[in-house]
């Protein structure tokens, strides 16, 4: 009972809050909204029994991530000023399509409702099977994505390094370059 | 159908499944109203978490003995931390190029 | 690889060579050691040709060679020429290698105009010497897209306009050709694209009705048909002059010369019974070109019409299949060329001086340059088909042909088509009299020089070649009507 | 006779020498070559002609010769373009006069043209009208003929317009190649015609008599005629254009823009009759199968010459008056081959037309010149500028009086003989074409005394400076010229030149003779009455009054033309299919590129550039899309 109790409460959290970033004013607060959402997450996946995903979860995407978030918030923001949204219209369009999907894809989920309620408890994975999963080529074994995934981070460390860097040309013409 | 969603026995798949698509609708939303950046980056990682969950689900509960839904959650991951490097360092650039960090300035594909 | 290939392989090398070229000098080195060379080669063929002929060598296609290079569909990379191949890859040489030394001040970017330039050759020349269908297809692509960055980049007046009108238009009726080619292939069922083998392979005739309407419309919009031949008058006027000497002198003839290689050759049947409808468009063309180049007062532009009128001719006597008309249109086709070149060299020459071309600004300049006007004149004269020009033989020639075709409304028409020799007089002798003869209109003209080296070079070699071909027919006609002999045979 | 291949080879290498050095050369250098070709070319001529009437006879008949005769273009399986040399009498008469008169032109030049600029043009471009006339005469082949015809046609747009900086002589240049063009467009077109049922251009066919090779174009039947018919007719057409024949006769006049040299040589000797040529060259078709054709001829012919010799009367300008008289006497020879039978005394006309050629082309010329000297002297064209010259221009004077009297047909000069045998053959023909013939000849008679008169006597104008006989090199021609026109008609013409190539001894019809020579003496004596004193201004009858008027803008002739050509063909047609292209050819095209861009302007507000737009449209079709797939 404890665990429907939980699991509850975190879903009405996650609902709130991440309606709450996607509407709130104040940039600061979406991106907290935002952190609240993911370690809500977080916790599903501990419900579920993924502590591994439970770490990474909460140290890459609430830990890492979101600093970088703040940082980049603080970076273009001056503090304490509302953001922009779009048009009326728009909005009330994007609404509409947002709440006719949920409906939409409520409905379809609904109705090919998976009738399992209860997960069977396995043993917990150890790091030592992450491992070996992560560096094996066999079944169920991932070594190829995982070293495309570290190319990519690579790529996007290179990629992130060329796109900010302020060139010493640029700061000559920065006014009137465009993208 | 309410035992599908509420259930003493445990937590029904459908009941995840709805939080990942409300997540994932109000990520959404917020790409589609919010003209500031950083508040669509936001709202894309609300996206990709929803993903995440539904991942981690399905694992969990069709797929008891294997791993890769959980393995596709763990990349996931991963490649949302890249992808959120990448664009901030470019709407970093836009902050330096336009001033501000609003996708109204990206315009060049207007015809 | 058999010698044909040269052709091709040259302007490629040119084009290579232009890449590490440095200096203006030195691209123009290349051009002119290029250009000669072809002239040499071309030379050579004909001279070959004759040999071969000569020792009793009756195939239809001479030097040939295949090389197959997409497996699926055998698209063959395949040459070979007869007599109508070797006269216009003549042709074509003499226009390129003249084409160079009218751009001899070409500037600026005169690197990149040539590497053009020799692009455009390539196609021309590889147009002239395959036999595959395909293979033919993509030479004349390779010819017309140059096109586009030489008015566009290097032209005068409103070049964009005209360099975007003659490529879309060009471009929408080699789309409408490729359907057609691609038909032929398929209804044919041949198992190449190989020309003499599809003529072996006739089509149903229902078949024929319709690919033969695409593949001549689609050749003829080159060849200036009316009406889809205002492309013409707006792209030769933007044009730099050695681009318009080659595309009027040599393009505008792919037109003709894919529309009886490919359309007449393929689909005798349906040329034979669709060709009234065709022969009335042309025929107004002709008459057409002639009437609207009257009015006219930008030179680039009566010439243009001109070569409306006389394109329109070329497709006119391609149509009335008979053996003489076939002839006179290859003569047309070659006569043509070097007259409309020389026109356009001399146009170019004088628009360098005068920095106008509008009749009207101009006058008395007969005796301010009279190399220039005298070129002029024999040009206006070969153009209106006076004697000992080539213009004469090719139109008689053309005439005479047309009327052995023993339909009374065929005939009616060739006596229309006649009128456009007292019509182009008319508009020969009134440009020829407002800007050469008359008093000198404007005094700033006083000053201007004549031809330098390099231009009487080039209005030389195609005065020469007028008058050789005016004075002298008889072995270029028998060479062309020669090749026609086999081709005749099959369309009965 | 090979050798008369260098009467075609002097001239063009002359050409071909004089046009490529033009800059180089001295004016007197090249004058000296191109008369020194063209005297060996006459020598050649005199040569070739007393061989060929000398030795070139079997039994009674001349024979018809092809010294060279090569195939130059080939069109399909019969025919073919040869270039070869012809000769038979007209041909060999022709080569004489073509040189005779050539030869004193050139001659005649070298006194006239001095210091002109553009000398040794003026010598190329001769030897190319002498080379190209050459030509003319001696085609072997209707084609041949054709080549040559519009060489002819060049070299005189190239003499008309020799003084290119005159507006008038450039358009009187362009003028004259235009309608002789649109002339040659019908002789082109019967060409055609004709050749196609004959298969052949040979001359040597053609008029050999011979039914077969006309059998299909007679049996042909196309309007209400029969092919052969329509070419002959087509043929003349173009004969007509050349010879300035009405209504094709405007360009003549205004071709009096050239210098005079070039007016005796080509305009009134020379070139100008290459359609009566044309015409004695195809005689026996015209005659023998198309009779319908060659009466046409007659009366277009003496239609022409009276209609000529009217504005003659009331012209100032004294080329002019010598450019209608030509077109009249020209008209004569139309006249006198159109009433021609084939044989015997029937083919008198014929033989009077040859004649007649022969003897206009040497007065003519003659008068040319001589009118030449005076505006050289004058300098200016126009009678009233003129008068009492006879005692200035004392050779002029006498040599131009012997070619009045000539060309009004006063015994014993050379035009008497040839005129009366016209006449004579036109009364044979039809007493009433007699009568109008007649007339013309008082007419010519009249204007040619009114010119003579108005130039020579009366009181003496005052000019700018001394005036004096022409030096030697004008006057030399003058006289030499005077020679035949003296004494040509003594020369046993019917014994030469026939339709069936029979000799013919020509008699005296004295009735007829008589009639002529007293109409002409009346014309004269009129024409001194009135013109001798010219002091006395000659007041029209005001009857006449809307004649005149008429006569002096030519009949109108030309403002019809004007009309008709510059209104509605040029300004009209052209500039309607100038207008069509640009608006309605080009306008299609240019609509469809339009019609794509509006299109695509209407259509481009979806590429908002906007991401968040592009996502909800995506999402939007991607619902959308699930919908139907689910629902559907």
């Amino acid at each position: 009972m404890t665990e429907q109790i939980i699991f509850y409460l975190l879903a009405l959290a996650i609902t709130a809050f991440s309606i709450l970033a996607v509407t709130s004013k104040r940039i600061v607060r979406s991106a907290t909204y935002l952190l609240f959402v993911l370690l809500a997450t977080a916790g599903l996946y501990m419900l579920l029994g993924y502590y591994f995903l439970f770490a990474v979860q909460i140290s890459v995407y609430a830990g890492g991530i979101m600093v970088l978030f703040i940082m980049a918030i603080f970076l273009t923001h001056k503090p304490g000023k509302d953001i922009r949204t779009k048009k009326g219209w728009r909005i009330h369009a994007s609404l509409l399509l947002s709440v006719v999907g949920l409906l939409f894809s409520g409905y379809i989920v609904l109705n090919n409702a998976i009738g399992i309620v209860q997960f069977i408890e396995n043993e917990e994975l150890t790091m030592q099977q992450i491992g070996t999963a992560m560096l094996g080529t066999g079944k169920q074994q991932y070594l190829l994505s995982f070293e495309m995934m570290s190319i990519l981070l690579l790529a996007c460390i290179v990629g992130a390094i060329l796109i900010a860097r302020k060139t010493k040309t640029e700061k000559n013409e920065s006014n009137d370059t465009e993208l | 159908m309410g035992e599908l969603l509420i259930n003493n026995a445990g937590v029904p798949v459908l009941a995840y499944q709805l939080v990942s698509l409300i997540i994932f609708f109000a990520g959404i939303y917020g790409f589609f109203t919010r003209r500031n950046l950083m508040m669509m980056l936001i709202s894309v990682e609300l996206i990709l978490n929803a993903a995440d969950i539904n991942f981690a689900v399905f694992n969990r509960y069709l797929f008891p003995g294997e791993i890769d839904g959980m393995f596709f959650a763990l990349f996931t991951i991963a490649i949302a931390a890249c992808e959120t490097a990448v664009a901030i360092a470019i709407i970093i650039n836009v902050y330096r190029n336009f001033g501000n960090a609003e996708v109204d300035n990206l315009k060049k594909m207007k015809g | 690889m058999n010698f044909l290939s040269l052709f091709v392989l040259i302007p490629l090398l040119m084009i290579l060579a232009l890449f590490v070229a440095r200096s203006r000098k030195q691209v123009l080195g290349i051009m002119v050691a290029g250009s000669s060379m072809l002239v040499a080669l071309a030379a050579f063929l004909a001279y070959n040709y004759i040999t071969v002929r000569n020792s009793g060598n009756t195939d239809p296609m001479l030097f040939t060679a295949a090389l197959s290079w997409f497996k699926p569909l055998n698209i063959q990379y395949a040459v070979g020429v007869d007599g109508v191949s070797v006269v216009m890859l003549c042709l074509s040489a003499v226009i390129v290698f003249t084409g160079t030394f009218v751009s001899w001040k070409m500037a600026p970017l005169t690197k990149e105009f040539f590497l053009w330039f020799s692009l455009l050759a390539t196609g021309v020349f590889g147009f002239f010497i395959s036999l595959d269908l395909f293979t033919l297809f993509l030479f004349y692509e390779t010819a017309l897209i140059p096109m586009y960055l030489l008015i566009g980049v290097w032209g005068s007046g409103k070049k964009e306009y005209s360099a975007m009108k003659l490529t879309l238009m060009l471009m929408g009726s080699s789309m409408i050709l490729l359907v057609g080619i691609l038909g032929i292939y398929f209804g044919s069922g041949a198992t190449s694209m190989h020309i003499s083998e599809l003529a072996q392979h006739p089509m149903p005739v229902e078949l024929q009705y319709f690919f033969f309407t695409l593949t001549f419309f689609g050749f003829g919009v080159l060849g200036a048909l009316f009406p889809f031949h205002t492309w013409s008058p707006d792209g030769h006027a933007s044009a730099p002059t050695a681009v318009s000497m080659l595309h009027a002198g040599v393009l505008m003839k792919l037109g003709g010369y894919g529309s009886f290689r490919v359309a007449i050759t393929l689909m005798p049947a349906a040329a034979e019974k669709l060709s009234p409808i065709f022969l009335v468009l042309t025929g107004i063309g002709v008459v057409y070109g002639a009437f609207a180049a009257i009015r006219q007062t930008d030179l680039k532009y009566i010439n243009a019409y001109s070569s409306v009128s006389h394109c329109n001719l070329v497709l006119f006597a391609i149509l009335m299949l008979t053996q003489t008309s076939l002839t006179g249109a290859v003569l047309q086709m070659l006569s043509h060329g070097l007259i409309t070149a020389l026109f356009f060299a001399l146009i170019g020459m004088i628009y360098g001086r005068t920095h106008t071309r509008l009749i009207t600004d101009m006058g008395g300049l007969m005796k301010i340059m009279p190399f220039l006007g005298a070129s002029f004149v024999i040009a206006g004269f070969s153009n209106i088909g006076v004697p000992g020009f080539s213009g004469f033989v090719a139109e008689m020639t053309i005439f005479v042909g047309s009327f052995e075709n023993g339909d009374l409304f065929r005939r009616i028409l060739t006596i229309a088509a006649v009128t456009s020799i007292v019509i182009g007089a008319v508009y020969i002798l009134r440009t020829v009299g407002k800007f050469l003869q008359g008093p000198l209109q404007n005094e700033e003209h006083g000053k201007l020089d004549d031809a330098h080296w390099f231009e009487r070079l080039a209005v030389v070699t195609l005065i020469a070649g007028i008058l050789y071909l005016g004075s002298f027919p008889t072995g270029i006609s028998n060479m062309i009507s020669d090749s026609f002999g086999s081709l005749l045979q099959v369309a009965k | 006779m090979e050798y008369t291949l260098f009467v075609l080879l002097l001239p063009l290498a002359s050409f071909v020498f004089l046009g490529l050095l033009s800059n180089k050369l001295s004016h007197k250098a090249s004058g000296m070559i191109g008369t020194a070709s063209l005297l060996m070319v006459a020598l050649l001529s005199y040569f070739a002609a007393g061989e060929y009437f000398m030795t070139q006879k079997t039994g009674a008949l001349f024979q018809t010769l092809m010294p060279l005769n090569l195939t130059w273009l080939n069109m399909g399986a019969n025919l073919h373009i040869d270039m070869g040399i012809l000769l038979d009498p007209i041909s060999v008469m022709m080569l004489v006069v073509i040189s005779t008169v050539s030869l004193m032109v050139h001659i005649y030049s070298l006194g006239y043209m001095k210091g002109e600029k553009g000398f040794q043009r003026y010598y190329a471009f001769l030897s190319l009208f002498t080379f190209s006339m050459m030509g003319l005469v001696l085609s072997t082949n209707i084609f041949q003929m054709y080549i040559f015809w519009e060489l002819v046609g060049v070299s005189s747009y190239l003499l008309i317009g020799f003084y290119y900086t005159k507006p008038t002589a450039v358009a009187a240049a362009k003028k004259a190649f235009i309608v002789t063009r649109f002339a040659d467009m019908f002789f082109l077109i019967g060409i055609l015609v004709l050749s196609y049922y004959t298969q052949t251009f040979d001359f040597g066919t053609l008029t050999s008599g011979n039914s077969a090779v006309f059998q299909q174009a007679i049996s042909t039947q196309f309007l209400g005629a029969s092919a052969l018919v329509w070419a002959m007719a087509l043929i003349f057409v173009g004969g007509a254009g050349k010879s300035a024949m009405f209504p094709l006769h405007i360009w003549l006049p205004d071709a009096m823009e050239g210098p005079t040299p070039v007016s005796a040589l080509i305009h009134a000797a020379t070139m100008v009759v290459a359609g009566v040529y044309l015409v004695a060259r195809l005689f026996p078709v015209y005659v023998l199968f198309t009779p319908e054709v060659l009466q046409g001829i007659a009366y277009v012919g003496a239609f022409t010459s009276m209609f000529a010799a009217l504005i003659a009367i009331v012209q100032t300008d004294i080329k002019r008056v010598l450019a209608f008289s030509t077109i009249s006497q020209i008209g004569f020879m139309m006249v006198a081959l159109g009433v021609s039978k084939f044989e015997g005394h029937e083919g008198l006309g014929y033989m009077a037309s040859m004649f007649h050629l022969f003897t206009h082309a040497m007065f003519k010329a003659l008068l040319f010149l001589g009118a030449g000297s005076v505006i050289h002297a004058v300098h200016s064209n126009e009678m009233e500028n003129m008068g009492g010259l006879r005692k200035q221009m004392p050779i002029t004077h006498l040599t131009f009086l012997t070619a009045c009297l000539a060309i009004a047909g006063i015994p014993p000069f050379s035009g008497f003989f040839s005129k009366d045998e016209i006449l004579s053959a036109t009364y044979l023909y039809n007493t009433g074409l007699g009568v109008w013939m007649t007339l013309v000849a008082g007419l010519t008679a009249f204007y040619m005394f009114r010119l003579y008169f108005s130039i020579f006597w009366g009181k003496e104008k005052q000019h700018a400076h001394p005036l004096h006989e022409s030096p030697k090199s004008m006057t030399f021609p003058l006289i030499f010229l005077a020679i035949p026109t003296l004494l040509g008609g003594f020369i046993p013409f019917g014994q030469f030149v026939t339709a069936d190539r029979a000799p013919y001894t020509i008699h005296m019809d004295l009735m007829v003779a008589g009639i002529s020579v007293i109409i002409a003496l009346v014309g004269i004596l009129i024409a001194r009455k009135l013109y001798q004193h010219p002091e006395k201004p000659v007041t029209v009858p005001s009857g006449l009054k809307g004649f005149h008027k008429a006569a002096s803008h030519r009949f109108y002739i030309d403002e019809i033309y004007l009309f008709i050509t510059k209104k509605i063909l040029f300004n009209g047609v052209s500039r309607a299919f100038a207008w069509f292209d640009r608006h309605v050819v080009d306008g299609f095209i240019n609509g469809l590129a339009t019609a794509t861009d509006w299109f695509s302007i209407r259509i481009r507000g979806f590429q908002s550039g906007e991401i968040q737009w592009y996502a909800w449209v995506f999402l939007f079709g991607t619902l959308l899309i699930t919908a139907l797939i689910l629902f559907i």
